[in-house]
């Protein structure tokens, strides 16, 4: 949204330099999480010698990137007004699925992009309940969520399959690096980077916008709104899919359990990123921020040893405080 | 004359727990499976998938209307269980307990895996690994009880016998991998000479082991429980040792004492149970033992191929 | 004179950010006065309003009541001292009854523990028996956005208070519904209700108000007793400059043609319309009249796939269309300008460039479908200053402007695309005098290089200053046709009403 | 909403009889719901001799009456326009401190009474957060239920409280039966009677379905919009206390690890009894309805014997057909 309003801006003050900078950044809706991000790492830096460390920068980092796959998709959707709590349980059938058709004897690769296939295949099927039936999206994906962990439990029996076969060039995806960057921080940064462009820029990703902002006024519009809402949804599986294969290259395994809860943190991040839970805006660099936000003060807590039982406490406070210094910091802006 | 250890036609013992998907329950129903078998009897497995205290009460009410002869329970929480297992045995169903207990409830018998001993096995261990002065950590779950007992029993022992071991990390890591690797990508972080890791469960250690791996630390990574991965792991050497408590022993005990607690009859105690009206088959404490899997014998703990031709359920 | 004052405002100013709505304006109600507030769109009628309501606060500035200094936090507050609000846009909630909607503050300040549905419901219906045919016990979401503003009238019209706040209430009734309302702020009056009316028809104000003040940019410029000015001099207090010409010039005879841009064939909607056929031909302005809920949006809606299953051919130029989906209508070139701009008209979180590029975006867009923000702004802004919209800039949120500026970017959304043929459903509502003035010119400019154009509007004036010729719809089938000389209030009216023997097509 | 209905209708239809009776309860909004239970009792007592027993009935009732109380809480949340995914934890976190301070010699009346006005004041506390800084219910209450999980391990040590020692009179609440219907039974018919009641006929609560339906439009007719919404968070986590305390008494001892996934579970079953999730419509009777019917398909499940890998798949599934079953009904109806 940022990116709409900069230009013309602009244009009222032509006048150029860092001032001028420092002003449009101070206006962009990123501008206090990234604040507040900062003010953490310094204090943590403080802290701890090790958090400053390339090391610990690096662990954290692989620590949110697969997730940070799936808070893009779920980022889209909740733009176009929907919303998904299946993404978990979606994230673990995608590994299962994988797993099984390897261990079969399927070649790896053939058998992600079956279970990728079939992760967006889910999406479409939720696509379908909630345009064509006519369901709220969070009745729909609750139900999902229940079938595809009873799908991951029915096909491994509750047991986490053990992939410790795979081919190495296979597992480089998950635990491989190329130079210093491990690849699954440049799968996530690529991912990032592109979904953030085209949502800010293209004009297939604009209607997203229109149609959460307002159904109506969307088809209005000549949208068709239904199959905007149809591909985020479906999109967003996919991208669990991509994230569990991701999630199964690196762990060499597949875990039936995996992913429990995750929608929640997913939702939480994007929301503290700014996307809105009743659609039309958000944006995937925000929603990455608040991704790295609640990353980082989990691993602060580790980092500093804050005893288990206090840690729930100071992350729900963090969470709760973070939002509302950024809505505070948005009102006065806006 | 025919034994009296000898179910009558149609004589069924249901095994009720609660998470009924989790693999733990899968070689303990084997064993009770199979002690039930070499008695003529027959076995339903039963219980709630979800981890919820008021659905598992009432799949066990829904057993009791079945009227089995007995059933071996693994109660998710202990006081809650006592009215209903009180109310199952007045209404002539026998209960025992596994791998959780209801000490206060009238219950016959418990089965389970010393916590404390697989606590004591692994401090012995790692002491015996890496020395006794060095620094350990640990990643637990807190609330499920045998996890918080293998952890806190693991650190007092240490405390009391060795006293310079100095435990710098403790992280809640709930069995999720992705959290185990956050979490001991910050221990390795803030402790470069960490020595040991001791772990619960197995979900943790498979994100533990990562996190190892990537730094390319020199960790003892220990834990209890197994995973086909940390199986491989083991036989890889990144994972030292798991400790696996005997759940086909488990589910075979669990299973002749809810036989016995169903046929009190056929014993006769020097006690006074006739005038104190109660069940003579009282097993306060069974403990069903636990392996020591490293990568010698880890390929035996293959629980696919142990299962290949069994029913499943 | 000072004592016979409800309502005076001092020196009130309010700002939103850098856009100063209001600068230091005086006003003053008097007992019994039916007051009429006249200025152009973002004038700070609406402002003012909000501010006198409660539900804005004012930077600075007193308000009496009585002659009293009163703060008024919150609509709650303003109910308490007896003031009562039909906002410009409506507000009702579409989960509840129409009841219910109308007797909403009833319930919320009433004593009474329980709920009376029946009686609301009784009285409901005698209220809403005097302003048209409608179910009190019908959930609001059933309704058609004129029906909502019957609705939001026939709340005010409950409501027991000293004052009583317009806000543009007539903007899409027909005249019948509008007369009944003025009978009855009328018989208020005479009991001594003082009501503010808001309004940019000129005619309604010097029909039924008593005094008429003018805001321009924010400021108060002057307040005239209706009796001692003309609407010449009102109009030109407003806008600076005096307007003539209200409508552009009709077709001329030699502009005719026989060309037939749009053919609708025997168009039938289930239980919306039925067999409806007529023929829109080059440089022509069509008008569709008829009461509300006759069914003209429905059938517009129809022709552009934007309602439900319609049976029936449209031709455009000579080709049959085979349209299913709005899209293809855009594609074509066929577009519809909705009568609800902020249900449907509107992405009003979203910003004012955004909104204008809305049907194409690809038209703004680079190769590859990128967006060029530059082209985004460029568009609407050039829009935007074609129909003299006021705004900060374009990359404000549409919520930030005033209703007749929103109506104002509905319109530029249309024009974006080069329509062939635009169906404007209540174009001008809200619009200042000046505006529509503008507006009809533009539509005649595009009519007379060949874009096809039909108006549905319940300003009837409106119809017959604009329109070449008009088809007026009764429940859903054509009732008759007016044009050149027949084009009269009292035909159009005769034909959208009369219910006994139906009138034979002209 | 349906009694809002009724009058209007009767007297478009003053005919009366056994034909208007039924007609009108076809057009009730609940109709589709009672006829997809009462399908299937009659199928599950074909399929086992067991289901229709009094114990069984008992069971199954005594298995949702205490989450009923908190449905009754989200659904009026819901209807008022939010949401609460802190409804577990706050429930876990009554009976902590109800069962601290009984462990520490406080009786355990003014015990409840303290520990039902603690979680009060977390509601009134997520009220402000919601109302007065302006965040969304979402993001507050999964702060709030992240806070409160950490205060149950916190006060608790992870490990339950056993409260055998509470008197009997105590637990009579939460075990003992009046005549023979549990009064754990007797206080949830009593909470969903009377709250239904309110909810359908009184002028308070009235204004929480114009609130939820349109916000601006209750605050132009002078509801102050955020009083009302704060009423109904700290009425939600109110209920969720009770819950708790009756939880306690019915179990004798504390939880920390309580009500898990507990949220998603309640809201289902607001959603299935036809509560929006965007505000402004929902009844009581049409969630204890979905209550009853997700509570019934996992009690079937079980007494079938179904193989627990299914039955995730099964209950997901008929979640799902239920409510297209349910959405179809409502829109033939109109
Ligand atoms: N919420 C808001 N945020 C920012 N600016 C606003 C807001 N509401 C109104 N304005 C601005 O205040 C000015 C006055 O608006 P107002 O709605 O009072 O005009 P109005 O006289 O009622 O016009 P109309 O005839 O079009 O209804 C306009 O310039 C408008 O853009
Ligand atoms: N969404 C809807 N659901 C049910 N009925 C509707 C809906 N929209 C419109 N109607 C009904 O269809 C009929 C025709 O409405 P339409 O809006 O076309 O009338 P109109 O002539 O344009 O008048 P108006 O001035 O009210 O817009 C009305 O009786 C209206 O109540
Ligand atoms: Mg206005
Ligand atoms: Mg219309």
């Amino acid at each position: 949204m940022a990116m709409t309003i900069t230009p013309a801006e602009g244009k009222r003050q032509p006048a150029g330099g860092l001032v001028d900078l420092l002003k449009r950044l101070l206006r962009m809706r990123e501008t206090g999480l990234i604040l507040i991000i900062l003010t953490l790492f310094v204090l943590m830096s403080f802290a701890s010698p090790y958090f400053l460390t390339w090391v610990n920068m690096r662990a954290m980092a692989m620590a949110f990137a697969v997730e940070g796959i799936v808070v893009v998709g779920m980022t889209i959707l909740l733009i176009s007004g929907g919303i998904d709590l299946s993404v978990g349980s979606v994230t673990a059938l995608a590994m299962v699925i994988a797993g099984l058709l390897f261990l079969s004897g399927v070649d790896p690769w053939t058998a992600s992009a079956i279970s990728i296939a079939a992760c967006t295949g889910i999406g479409a099927m939720m696509g379908f309940f909630v345009t064509r039936v006519g369901l709220h999206h969070f009745i729909v994906s609750l139900a999902v969520m229940v079938i595809a962990r009873g799908a991951c439990l029915l096909g491994t029996g509750g047991r986490p399959l053990g992939l410790f076969t795979l081919p190495p060039e296979f597992k480089f995806i998950g635990q491989g690096s190329i130079g210093v960057i491990p690849v699954v921080i440049l799968i996530f940064l690529t991912v990032v980077v592109s979904f953030d462009f085209m949502l800010r820029r293209t004009t297939m990703f604009r209607k997203v916008f229109y149609t959460g902002s307002n159904e109506k006024a969307a088809a209005y519009s000549g949208i068709r709104t239904k199959k905007v809402v149809f591909l985020t949804t479906t999109l967003c599986s996919a991208l669990c899919g991509v994230a569990g294969i991701i999630y199964m290259a690196r762990f060499g395994s597949a875990q039936p359990t995996f992913g429990i809860g995750m929608e929640l943190n997913v939702i939480a991040a994007a929301v503290i990123g700014g996307a809105s839970l009743s659609g039309g805006s958000g944006t995937i660099f925000g929603a990455i921020l608040g991704t790295i936000l609640l990353s980082v003060v989990s691993s602060s807590l580790a980092l500093l040893d804050v005893s288990v039982y206090w840690q729930d406490i100071i992350r729900g406070s963090i969470l709760l405080a973070a939002v509302s210094i950024d809505h505070y910091l948005n009102k006065r802006r806006g | 004359g025919e034994s009296k250890f000898q179910c009558e036609p149609g004589e069924t013992y249901i095994m009720n727990v609660m998470v009924s998907a989790h693999p733990y329950w899968v070689p303990v129903y084997q064993g009770f499976k199979q002690a039930a078998e070499a008695m003529g009897c027959e076995t339903v497995f039963s219980g709630t998938p979800d981890y919820d205290i008021t659905k598992q009460i009432a799949s066990f009410e829904q057993d009791l209307v079945k009227q089995p002869a007995g059933i071996l329970l693994h109660p998710m929480q202990s006081d809650p269980f006592i009215e209903p297992i009180d109310r199952a045995i007045e209404s002539g169903v026998e209960v025992v307990t596994f791998a959780a207990d209801s000490p206060n409830s009238k219950r016959t018998g418990y089965i389970t895996s010393d916590n404390l001993a697989e606590a004591k096995f692994a401090a012995e261990e790692i002491v015996k690994q890496i020395g006794d002065s060095g620094e350990y950590a640990v990643l637990e779950n807190p609330g499920q009880s045998n996890h918080d007992l293998r952890v806190t029993a693991l650190i007092s022992y240490m405390e009391e016998n060795y006293p310079n071991m100095k435990l710098v990390g403790r992280q809640a890591t709930n069995q999720d991998s992705n959290a185990a690797y956050r979490a001991t990508a910050s221990i390795l972080q803030a402790n470069p000479n960490l020595g040991a890791l001791w772990i619960p469960e197995a979900g943790s250690a498979e994100g533990a082991v990562a996190a190892v791996l990537e730094a390319e630390a020199d960790v003892l990574i220990m834990h209890a429980d197994i995973t086909p991965t940390t199986l491989e792991h083991i036989k890889a050497g990144n994972i030292h040792m798991a400790l696996n408590p005997n759940q086909g022993m488990q589910g075979f005990m669990g299973f002749v004492a809810t036989f016995m607690a169903a046929h009190p009859d056929m014993f006769d105690p020097f006690n006074d149970y006739k005038v104190s009206g109660y069940n003579p088959m009282q097993i306060p404490f069974v403990d069903n033992g636990f392996a020591v899997i490293t990568k010698e014998n880890a390929a035996s703990f293959d629980l696919n191929t142990y299962m290949e031709g069994r029913d499943p359920s | 004179m000072e004592d016979d004052l409800i309502l005076r405002i001092a020196n009130l100013s309010k700002s939103f950010g850098p856009i100063r709505a209001l600068r230091g304006v005086d006003f003053e109600l008097r007992k019994g006065e039916i007051h009429a507030i006249a200025g152009e769109n973002g004038a700070g009628k609406s402002t003012l309003m909000n501010v006198i309501d409660g539900i804005l606060q004012p930077d600075s500035g007193e308000i009496f009541i009585d002659g009293r200094p009163v703060t008024i936090a919150s609509p709650a507050v303003a109910q308490n001292l007896g003031i009562g609000f039909v906002h410009q846009e409506i507000a009702l909630c579409p989960d509840v009854t129409i009841a219910e909607n109308i007797f909403m503050a009833a319930t919320n300040t009433s004593r009474s523990m329980l709920m009376d549905y029946a009686g609301l419901e009784r009285k409901a219906g005698e209220v809403l028996r005097r302003l048209g045919d409608i179910d009190p016990s019908a959930l609001v979401r059933t309704l058609s956005i004129s029906q909502q503003q019957l609705v939001e009238i026939a709340k005010a019209l409950t409501l027991d208070c000293r004052v009583l706040i317009l806000d543009e209430p007539t903007a899409a009734l027909t005249e019948r519904e509008a007369q009944i309302l003025f009978d009855i702020m009328h018989k208020l009056a005479q009991q001594g209700i003082s009501i503010i009316y808001i309004s940019h028809r000129m005619a309604e104000i010097f029909d039924h108000c008593d005094r008429v003040s003018v805001f321009r940019d924010g400021q108060y410029i002057t307040t005239r007793n209706v009796a001692e000015t003309t609407p010449g001099e009102i109009v030109n207090a407003m806008v600076g400059r005096v307007i003539d010409n209200l409508y552009p010039d009709k077709q001329s005879d030699e502009e005719k043609s026989e060309e037939i841009i749009l053919d609708v064939r025997s168009l039938t909607e289930r239980g919306r319309f039925t067999d409806i056929s007529f023929q829109l031909r080059k440089g022509e302005i069509l008008g569709l009249a008829g009461l509300i809920g006759a069914g003209r949006s429905e059938i517009v809606k129809g022709i552009c796939r934007l309602g439900g299953e319609v049976t029936g051919e449209v031709s455009l130029r000579g080709r049959q269309l085979e349209l299913t989906h709005y899209k293809d209508s855009i594609a074509e070139g066929i577009v519809y300008l909705s009568e609800d701009r902020k249900g449907d008209g509107l992405f009003l979180d979203m910003s004012i460039a955004s909104n204008v590029s809305a049907l194409s975006v690809r038209q703004v867009a680079s190769f590859l479908g990128i967006i060029d923000d530059r082209k985004e702004v460029a568009l609407a802004e050039r829009l935007g200053s074609k129909l003299n919209l006021k705004c900060g800039h374009v990359g404000q949120p549409a919520s930030a402007l005033s209703g007749g500026n929103q109506q104002k970017v509905a319109i530029a959304k249309m024009l974006s695309v080069n329509p062939r043929v635009i169906f404007l459903d209540e174009p001008t509502r809200g619009v200042d005098v000046g505006a529509k003035a503008e507006i009809h010119r533009i539509l005649r400019d595009l009519a007379r290089s060949g874009v096809g154009i039909i108006v549905i509007s319940s300003e009837l004036p409106e119809l017959i200053g604009v329109c070449d010729r008009v088809l007026v719809v009764r429940e859903g089938r054509i009732s008759g046709e007016v044009a050149g000389e027949d084009m009269t209030e009292e035909k159009i009216m005769y034909l959208a009403s009369v219910t006994e023997e139906r009138p034979q097509a002209v």
